[in-house]
């Protein structure tokens, strides 16, 4: 036998249907045969991640996210890739750029049989909103307050109609819309927010049931009122599963172990190198998604060397997104061709990635006086081209990738692996070279995501919140402000096409790559996909 | 030479240097007579001997770079493999890098973290714990009540603590490490020179008028210091582990360094497509620091006359 | 003497492998040990009396084996029977108190539990709790322990040195053995108190006719109580008599040096005589009298061949040359 | 001053008593108070030049205390030492008696110590060279040559020969380890040696080679010794004067012949009938003394021996200390002879 | 007496609880990285003001040793403060996590002493028999063992290749368990729920034996050496001359002074477990104190780390107390 952890070798003695087919190499085949608890009704999720919070209005994780769209719903939801639907309301119309009327559907009911009306709906984006609002454990304002954009006022027309008045035009709004849930309001009132993380309670196809230590597991069940969910998106009616569990594994290998255990029914965030080994697995099915986190290489514009676009740009050539797709994420991610990932609804489609070019790379860094010397070192004036780049854990192997690459042309770079929380604030205070790291695109819209990176810095706003590379030109500023307000389409497309081209050609980093997000699950799950926005919906799944 | 000359020469400095010499060099061949009693012990010292050897002449006996590779070699496995290759022995890791060529460096990492923590613990422990052994008094007091303190901590999460507020890297690790292995050299020693200071022969260093310094130093402690040398090798192996757990946890030498913690971390997520990029770097850990104990053991045996049976 | 010894060792050898090589702690050791009676063995430290003791009682602990020899107990060899057999013999018919009663006494027990312990084994009482304790506070204020009921609870650490003893002697008396082999059972103890403890052994011997080996390194103490001497050196026995016959007229050069070399209380003061050279390493010792190099009258065949026994006068035997004119034993 | 009026080293009414301190809590709630052992406990002893004194007494007695708070190993609690009349506390004048004193060794230049266990006396990681070179170096004998001289004159005074020189001591027998203590006392040039039961951990054939030496040097270095020791016949061997201890504190002294041959104090006449002897005619009548020494923690009032004692003479024995009483040229603490 | 000695042990804990406390607050706060950047969390955008307020909130405006009167004197009155992550007071979320990891620690100590014990005795009474050389063996390979490494190794046979074992976690999430202490398997006990019982034992057994393995070596290497010793000694050369039996000799003569010096080392292993949790509970997705920390070490959550290691050291403490009030007992000399 080989001495391969994967453990039984046996010739397969059935030919297993493969959800997403790919050429399978090896006649014989790992049987890991994950056992199925007959009428078993319950459906397990493997976290990686403990979710950040429950309430919300309060949270900053994807997997809260994932937990709160089963227990809640928003007026407006996704499908799985980046379509915007109707859910809790009925109808939503522009009546002016700034102002929206929501008509909400009738018969919605919430966790405790009480029914959705308007006055819940306002006091959801209250809460969300305005400063202070939420008062446990200490009074502070949500944390999901820039989803709301330039929110001004709600008022009630009747008890199904909401009219929402922006104080600027706010062309993003739908997508935005969608991370905005809405709790009851007599409930919220009455137990708090206290009572609401204790036990949420919402419109969602779930009820809540018990949650663990930490969030550690989340255990939901069958909502037999719910109103069916989003009317375009099939199937419409109630959960499919009686019981839902969300449950944390952290460990990459224990989760997939735990599937492969049958243990649990679906696992997020499966690591790309055992895609192919999960898909031998019979009775495994593996699924991916474009995700929504794409991945950078910032550099800082302020300091030497990356004050030189020609070096910037250099090494954008001198790095092989292509082989990095192939190995580090076993073919499943994109190159970034620019500041937004191409599934972005703005994504300018002309802006091809930098093309893998070691000649036009040296060629740039020659112009820029970086010169190899004997031993294939980069030099100028005496000194090495050698920076640390830093990074997260999770992201260390394609930054390690990226630096082998550039020491390939002869640049002295080496990694530091920090806890995001550690770096942020030295990253924004420009005290690092380089920074590998990820941002949330998940709204598919450029608000929210370009203002934050590419924004220059304005310190107690939301711009320039995420822009390690301390870039700062004032025509991207005024664009991506622009784009903002701007509600026609085409003409923001073009808008956002000038910041794209403008970022792209200055480089302030180095485009990587957009991994697709992976999750895997037991072939008895069905009518399971993974969302781009990773917000599993556990609504369609059922059981075998 | 007359009949009546001095039957003996005068003696100098070089003198009494050469008999320590061959002094030392009994002693060492009577240490060598015993290992070679015992193979097993021989056998770990030899391990360890080729661990150490290896890491200082890492760069002499490989022939690939242990932090650059090429993702074209991604995952290759062990030569004995199918579609293994004997250019990377034990195959390669998730960036192409040659595991051998990062084991034989991580090594160096692994040791000379081992090596300077111990080595530290032992300097500070055995200081410390002579005086405050010797004294008593205040010193005493403070050192041992700062060394309970110490001691209230597990090691693992007093190190995690202080890699938290250091941050990573290999000075800080060996910090972290240090800091509280001391204390356990601290309390051996002062124990032993408790019990030492109370023998006859420190009063009749006392009597031949030797100074309360030269007792401690050339009377106690070359008495103390056998077992300081078992505990440090012993300590050693330990402390492999944790350097191992620390950078396990993604608290010890940062990448590209081939540290073996964190390379059986980052192989961790590959098992099950790649087990060697796991498995070497444990089996690597497994074999020193068992290499490292049961030469410690040995040592303890040999050296520790109580064991002896006569 | 009787005519049927109770205890009689027969060419006893034991052997301790070392890695200096064989050490034969006890070579070709006969003896005979009658009914109640009282025999010394002396010897210097480390020539093998405490391993003849455990030899005995088969207690030599490994890699240490007996590898000749008899120990005939009533006629039967106690190194032929089997390990059930003899352990109902230790204790009950022959026990033994040990040289230091610090490390003797088990530091985890009570001393009352470690004397009862002894009746429990052997079920002297039935296994009967009550009558147990009973004969155990019987058995302490017998050797002397004072309010034995409190000291029933109490550890041994509790018991001053002499207390000790006497509770080493209790738990060895216990049973009413037939033979009590002491193995020096005074040597970390005071004068006075030996002298208390010398008195209890004597009046137990008195009183229940139980038959003592006493090993000490003291002529003087063993002459005083026994009444015969066996001298050992380096393993063997150099001379065996009655306690008059070997203090009045040692015939062994080394019995002699004995006696002289230690000081003794008498008006005049003689210069003492030490007794030239070291006790020889029992892992090799010279091939002939093991005394041979430290003796003032050696022959040249002292070193070469092993001296036999001469009796030189009924029951005093002596292992040396010098006496090859008396028929060797 | 006639030199023979001083005696070598007095001690008057010289106390060592060990405090043992109980905790703060022990003491709060169960009124716990500082244990003192009373180990030596008012001893005043005149030791002249050129005699040996033989102290003995049972075990835990104070022999060793006294020894080492006479060989200034330990710190007297009260009482003073003299040295020919100088009060140590003091401190030796200097240029006293010495040619050259160095401050640092002080008393021991003049006095040095021969210690029990030859086992642990020697430190095991030391050569004997380097053993035997530690007092010479800190005597201020710097010449190599010299030194090595030196070292091997006195290692083949005690009967050991030169090429052990670089042996380590676990190499020697337990009587050439005394010898090599002795060479280091010897080294010294003492006056004054505290000899604590130096042959007691050795083989009986061993001991007389010792003691034999031991008097050898006193002849030859005019050597005082001051000999402990639990071994009455010893005693009696190689002592001038004789001084029994009991519990802390001395109950007799005289000169051996006449203690020996009459023992006052009933303890020295109980521990002089223990001593077995191969005699008959010379056992004396057995006294066997009820109970063990008592502790020194709380040592019993009065005279010390009255609850073991069977010549009691009354109440007086319970309640008052016995002062010395001299009989003939014996002094004894204790009531009978008031 | 004795009780006053124990009852003087037991106050000298105070001082090193408040010397941890101490220790503890220094090392984190002067830790780097601002909590308050961490507590508005990633995206928010916070104005310098509401940072101020948050400042206040939590004291950090004030000097380091205002802060330390602050958070000793909230400390003793059971108030570790609140999570900046987790917005929960720590209290709350060490008493949730708390029972896990006593469960798993307790867990790998019983499995611990379950294959130490016999190991030891035995390879010391048959020294070098076959057995003594493997068990040995075995015993050098459980120390110099990783723990994270033999966690996933076992995970991928028991739990991947024989799928006997659970991989992860306490109970399966189908069990129904009411809780009452928290620890499950005691839990279900009270409750007499065998199901649940198996269930959390099974759970249990892996990462226990993980964290146990070194330990386990351990204690029977220090048992066995212990028993060497104590079987060479004159007392059971004593007790065998009195005809006891070889088992009376061994295990009760014997194993009762060899366990005085292998319940200390068991006492000090505790801290082994204790660290060695933060690495099993990650490799288990066990739900206890370790995950906790590591999680707020990396989150720089100050008080959580605060009060996390003070539970740690007072936990490690408070067991040692213990083995030290039960050496006390088991050998009679030692009054503490
Ligand atoms: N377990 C053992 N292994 C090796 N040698 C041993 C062992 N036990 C005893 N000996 C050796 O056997 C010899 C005799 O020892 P034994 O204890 O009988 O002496 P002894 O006459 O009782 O001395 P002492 O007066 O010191 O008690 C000694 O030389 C000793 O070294
Ligand atoms: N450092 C100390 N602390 C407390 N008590 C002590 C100390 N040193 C000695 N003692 C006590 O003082 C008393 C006298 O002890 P010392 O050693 O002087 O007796 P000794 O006569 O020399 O006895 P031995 O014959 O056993 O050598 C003993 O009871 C002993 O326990
Ligand atoms: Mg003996
Ligand atoms: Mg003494």
């Amino acid at each position: 036998a080989t001495p391969t952890p994967q453990v039984i070798e046996k010739v397969v003695e059935k030919p297993v249907e493969k959800i997403v087919e790919k050429t399978v190499v090896a006649e014989r085949t790992v049987v890991v045969q994950p056992t199925a608890v007959p009428g078993r009704d319950t459906l397990v999720v493997a976290l990686a991640r403990a979710p950040s919070g429950i309430d919300p209005a309060d949270h900053s994780s994807r997997e809260a996210e994932t937990v709160i769209r089963n227990l809640y719903d928003g007026l407006v939801t996704r499908d799985k890739t980046s379509g915007v639907h109707n859910e809790i309301a009925e109808s939503i119309k522009w009546l002016d750029t700034k102002t929206l009327e929501i008509k909400l559907r009738k018969g919605v009911k919430f966790h405790d049989g009480s029914e959705l009306k308007a006055d819940d709906v306002i006091y959801t984006f209250e809460r969300v909103f305005k400063p202070n609002a939420i008062e446990f454990p200490q009074p502070h304002t949500a944390l999901r307050k820039g989803f709301l954009g330039p929110f001004g006022s709600a008022e009630k027309k009747d008890d199904y109609t909401v009219v929402v008045n922006f104080t600027a035009p706010w062309p993003a709004a739908m997508q935005m819309l969608v991370h905005t849930q809405i709790v009851s309001k007599a409930y919220v009132t009455k137990v708090g927010t206290k009572g609401l993380i204790e036990k949420p309670l919402g419109t969602g196809p779930f009820k809540f049931v018990s949650s663990k230590t930490g969030l550690e597991e989340v255990v939901l069940e069958r909502f037999a009122d719910y109103f069916g969910g989003a009317p375009d998106l099939t199937p419409v009616g109630k959960a499919c599963v009686s019981r839902a569990v969300f449950r944390v594994i952290p460990e990459n290998s224990t989760r997939v172990a735990a599937l492969l255990a049958g243990e649990v029914d679906i696992i997020t965030e499966v690591p790309a190198e055992l895609v192919d080994t999960l898909k031998k697995v019979p009775g495994v099915q593996v699924k991916s998604v474009a995700g929504t986190r794409p991945i950078w290489m910032e550099f800082n514009v302020t300091q030497a060397p990356f004050t030189d676009v020609k070096v910037r740009q250099a090494l954008n050539y001198a790095v092989d997104k292509n082989l990095i797709i192939k190995k580090v994420y076993n073919g499943l991610a994109q190159p970034l061709g620019g500041a937004l990932m191409p599934t972005n609804n703005f994504a300018d489609p002309s802006l091809k990635p930098y093309t893998y070019d070691k000649a036009k790379a040296l060629a740039l860094l020659k112009e820029a006086g970086w010169t190899p010397d004997a031993s294939g070192m980069l030099m100028k004036d005496g000194k090495p081209l050698a920076f640390v780049i830093d990074t997260i854990d999770s992201l260390r192997p394609v930054t390690e990738a990226v630096a082998t690459m550039l020491r390939d042309v002869g640049i002295d770079a080496s990694v530091r692996v920090w806890e995001y929380n550690v770096v942020r604030p030295k990253l924004l205070a420009r005290e690092r070279q380089a920074y590998v790291g990820d941002w949330g695109d998940s709204a598919f819209d450029p608000v929210g995501h370009i203002e934050a990176k590419w924004h220059s810095l304005v310190t107690g706003s939301t711009y320039g919140r995420g822009n390690f590379s301390g870039y700062a030109n004032a025509r991207v500023d005024k664009l991506i402000k622009d784009g903002e307000i701007e509600n026609d389409v085409a003409k923001r497309k073009v808008i956002y096409n000038e910041a794209q081209k403008l970022i792209y050609d200055e480089a302030p980093a180095l485009f990587l790559v957009l991994p697709e997000a992976i999750e895997a699950a037991a072939a008895r799950v069905q009518n399971w996909a993974p969302a781009s926005d990773s917000r599993e919906n556990l609504h369609d799944v059922c059981l075998k | 030479m007359t009949a009546h000359a001095p039957t003996r020469v005068a003696r100098g400095w070089d003198y009494s240097f050469r008999i320590r010499l061959r002094l030392w060099w009994r002693a060492l061949a009577e240490l060598g007579y015993e290992l070679w009693q015992r193979p097993v012990v021989l056998l770990g010292g030899i391990v360890v001997a080729a661990f150490i050897l290896a890491a200082v002449f890492a760069a002499q006996i490989t022939i690939h770079d242990p932090t650059r590779g090429t993702l074209l070699l991604r995952f290759e496995p062990p030569a004995w493999e199918a579609e293994g290759n004997w250019k990377y022995p034990l195959g390669t890791d998730d960036q192409g890098r040659d595991l051998l060529t990062r084991i034989i460096y991580g090594t160096r990492v692994s040791l000379a973290v081992g090596l300077l923590s111990v080595a530290i613990s032992v300097i500070v422990g055995t200081a410390l714990g002579a005086f405050a052994g010797y004294y008593r008094g205040w010193l005493d007091e403070i050192l041992s009540r700062f060394a309970d303190l110490l001691l209230a901590f597990p090691f693992l999460i007093f190190a995690i603590g202080v890699m938290a507020f250091l941050g990573p890297g290999f000075v800080n690790l060996v910090m972290a490490l240090a800091f509280k292995g001391w204390v356990e050299f601290f309390r051996l020693v002062r124990g032993e020179v408790l019990g030492e200071r109370t023998k006859e022969y420190v009063d009749g260093a006392r009597v031949a008028g030797q100074s309360n310094l030269a007792i401690i130093v050339s009377e106690i402690l070359p008495n103390v210091i056998q077992s300081v040398f078992v505990l440090g090798t012993l300590r050693l192996g330990y402390m492999i582990i944790m350097e191992a757990s620390l950078s396990f946890l993604g608290l010890g030498i940062q990448p590209p360094t081939p540290a073996w913690g964190s390379m059986v971390a980052s192989g961790r997520d590959y098992l099950l497509v790649a087990w060697w990029v796991s498995t070497f770097p444990g089996l690597a850990i497994l074999l020193l620091v068992v290499a490292i104990n049961i030469f410690g053991e040995g040592l303890r045996d040999i050296l520790d006359p109580r064991l002896k049976i006569e | 003497m009787t005519n049927t010894p109770l205890l009689e060792l027969k060419n006893l050898t034991t052997v301790f492998p070392t890695r200096r090589g064989l050490v034969r702690a006890v070579a070709d050791v006969s003896l005979s040990l009658a009914q109640g009676e009282l025999l010394g063995i002396v010897g210097e430290s480390g020539c093998g009396k405490s391993v003849t003791m455990l030899s005995i009682l088969r207690l030599i602990s490994t890699p240490g084996r007996i590898a000749a020899g008899q120990a005939l107990f009533q006629g039967r060899d106690l190194l032929k029977l089997s390990d059930g057999a003899m352990r109902q013999i230790r204790g009950k018919d022959i026990a033994m108190v040990f040289q230091d009663p610090l490390s003797t006494l088990n530091p985890a027990f009570p001393v009352g539990e470690q004397i009862r312990e002894s009746l429990r084994i052997h079920h002297i009482a039935q296994n009967h709790f009550a009558r147990e304790k009973e004969r155990v506070i019987e058995l302490m204020s017998e050797v002397g322990i004072s309010s034995p009921t409190d000291r029933f609870h109490e550890y041994p650490h509790q018991f001053s040195g002499g207390m000790q003893q006497r509770a080493l002697i209790a738990i060895a008396l216990a049973c009413e053995p037939k033979i009590l082999l002491a193995d020096e059972p005074t040597t970390s103890l005071d004068v006075t108190i030996q002298a208390q403890i010398m008195d209890l052994m004597r009046r137990i011997n008195e009183a229940r006719g139980t038959a003592i080996v006493l090993v000490t390194h003291n002529l003087d103490l063993a002459a005083e109580f026994c009444q015969r001497i066996a001298v050992m050196y380096a393993g063997r026995l150099v001379e065996i008599g009655t306690t008059d016959q070997v203090i009045e007229t040692p015939q062994h050069p080394y019995t002699r040096g004995l006696l002289t070399c230690i000081p003794r209380i008498s008006a005049q003061r003689t210069r003492i005589e030490p007794i030239p050279g070291n006790v020889p390493d029992l892992a090799n010792v010279p091939p002939g009298c093991a005394f041979a190099e430290r003796c003032s009258e050696m022959q040249p065949i002292c070193q070469n061949d092993l001296i036999p026994f001469f009796e030189i006068a009924p029951g005093h035997l002596v292992r040396c040359l010098r006496h090859s004119s008396a028929t060797p034993d | 001053m006639n030199p023979t009026d001083i005696p070598l080293i007095e001690t008057r009414d010289l106390k060592r008593h060990f405090t043992i301190r109980p905790g703060a809590l022990a003491r709060l709630l169960a009124r716990a108070k500082n244990i003192v052992v009373s180990a030596v406990d008012g001893v005043s002893l005149k030791i002249w030049q050129g005699e040996t004194v033989g102290l003995v007494g049972e075990s835990g007695c104070g022999k060793t205390t006294l020894g080492r708070v006479i060989s200034r190993l330990d710190i007297p609690t009260a009482g003073e030492i003299f040295f020919k009349g100088f009060s140590l506390r003091e401190g030796l004048p200097s240029g006293g008696d010495k040619s050259t004193p160095i401050e640092r060794l002080g008393f021991y230049r003049v006095a040095q110590v021969i210690f029990q266990n030859p086992y642990s006396s020697l430190n095991p990681r030391k050569t004997i060279r380097e053993i035997i070179a530690t007092p010479l170096i800190n005597r201020g004998l710097k010449d190599l040559n010299e030194r090595e001289e030196t070292i091997i004159a006195l290692l083949r005074r005690v009967g050991l020969h030169p090429r052990n020189l670089d042996q380590y001591p676990h190499q020697f027998s337990g009587g050439q380890r005394q010898r090599i203590g002795i060479a280091r006392a010897l080294a010294m040039q003492p006056q004054f040696i505290v000899a604590d039961e130096p042959v007691s951990s050795l083989d009986v054939s061993i001991q007389a080679q010792v003691i034999n030496l031991l008097e050898e040097l006193q002849d030859e270095f005019h050597l005082t010794y001051l000999f402990i020791a639990h071994d009455l016949s010893l005693i009696h061997h190689i002592s001038d004067r004789v001084a029994v201890m009991y519990l802390g504190r001395i109950a007799e002294e005289g000169a051996t012949d006449d203690l020996y041959a009459q023992p006052l104090h009933p303890y020295t006449q109980a521990l002089l009938a223990a001593i077995p002897s191969l005699d008959k005619a010379a056992r004396r009548q057995r006294i066997i003394l009820q109970g063990t020494v008592p502790s020194p923690i709380n040592p019993p009032s009065g005279c010390r021996f009255h609850p073991r004692c069977f010549a009691r003479v009354g109440s007086i024995c319970e309640n008052e200390t016995p002062p010395f009483f001299e009989v003939g040229k014996q002094r004894v603490a204790c009531w009978k002879y008031q | 007496m004795k009780a006053i000695k124990i009852l003087e042990r037991v106050l000298t804990t105070i001082p090193i609880m408040f010397g941890v406390a101490i220790i503890v607050f220094f090392f984190i706060r002067l830790t780097p990285g601002d909590p308050v950047d961490i507590m508005l969390g990633r995206s928010a955008a916070a104005s310098q003001r509401e940072i101020e307020q948050l400042r206040h909130q939590f004291h950090l405006d004030e000097p380091l040793h205002v802060q330390l009167g602050y958070f000793l004197g909230d400390a003793l009155r059971g108030n570790l403060g609140y999570s900046y992550i987790r917005n929960k007071p720590v209290v709350d979320l060490l008493v949730e996590r708390l029972p896990a990891t006593i469960e798993m620690t307790i867990g790998a100590l019983l499995i611990s002493l379950i294959i130490a014990l016999p190991i030891g005795i035995l390879s010391a009474v048959r020294q070098n028999s076959l057995l003594d050389r493997l068990s040995m063996a075995g015993a050098f390979l459980g120390i110099s063992m990783p723990g994270f490494w033999l966690g996933i190794v076992l995970i991928l046979f028991f739990a991947v290749y024989l799928q006997i074992l659970p991989a992860q976690g306490r109970i399966s999430y189908d069990v129904e368990l009411q809780e009452v202490t928290g620890l499950y398997v005691l839990d279900s006990l009270l409750t007499g729920n065998l199901p649940a019982l198996k269930d959390s034992l099974l759970h249990l057994l892996l990462p226990s034996i993980t964290l146990g393995a070194g330990v386990a070596a351990i204690i029977a290497r220090v048992l066995r050496s212990s028993m060497l010793e104590v079987l060479r000694s004159d007392y059971v050369k004593l007790a065998r001359a009195k005809g006891a039996t070889e088992w009376d000799v061994v295990m009760k003569h014997a194993l009762r002074n060899a366990l005085i010096p292998t319940v200390t080392v068991v006492g000090l292993q505790v801290g082994v477990l204790l660290g060695g949790n933060m690495i099993v509970e990650t490799v288990f997705s066990w739900p206890g104190l370790g995950r906790l920390v590591v999680d707020a070490i990396f989150n720089r959550d100050f008080p959580l780390i605060q009060g996390a290691v003070m539970i740690y050291a007072i936990t490690f403490v408070l067991t040692n107390l213990v083995v030290d009030i039960l050496y006390t007992y088991l050998n009679p000399k030692i009054t503490l």
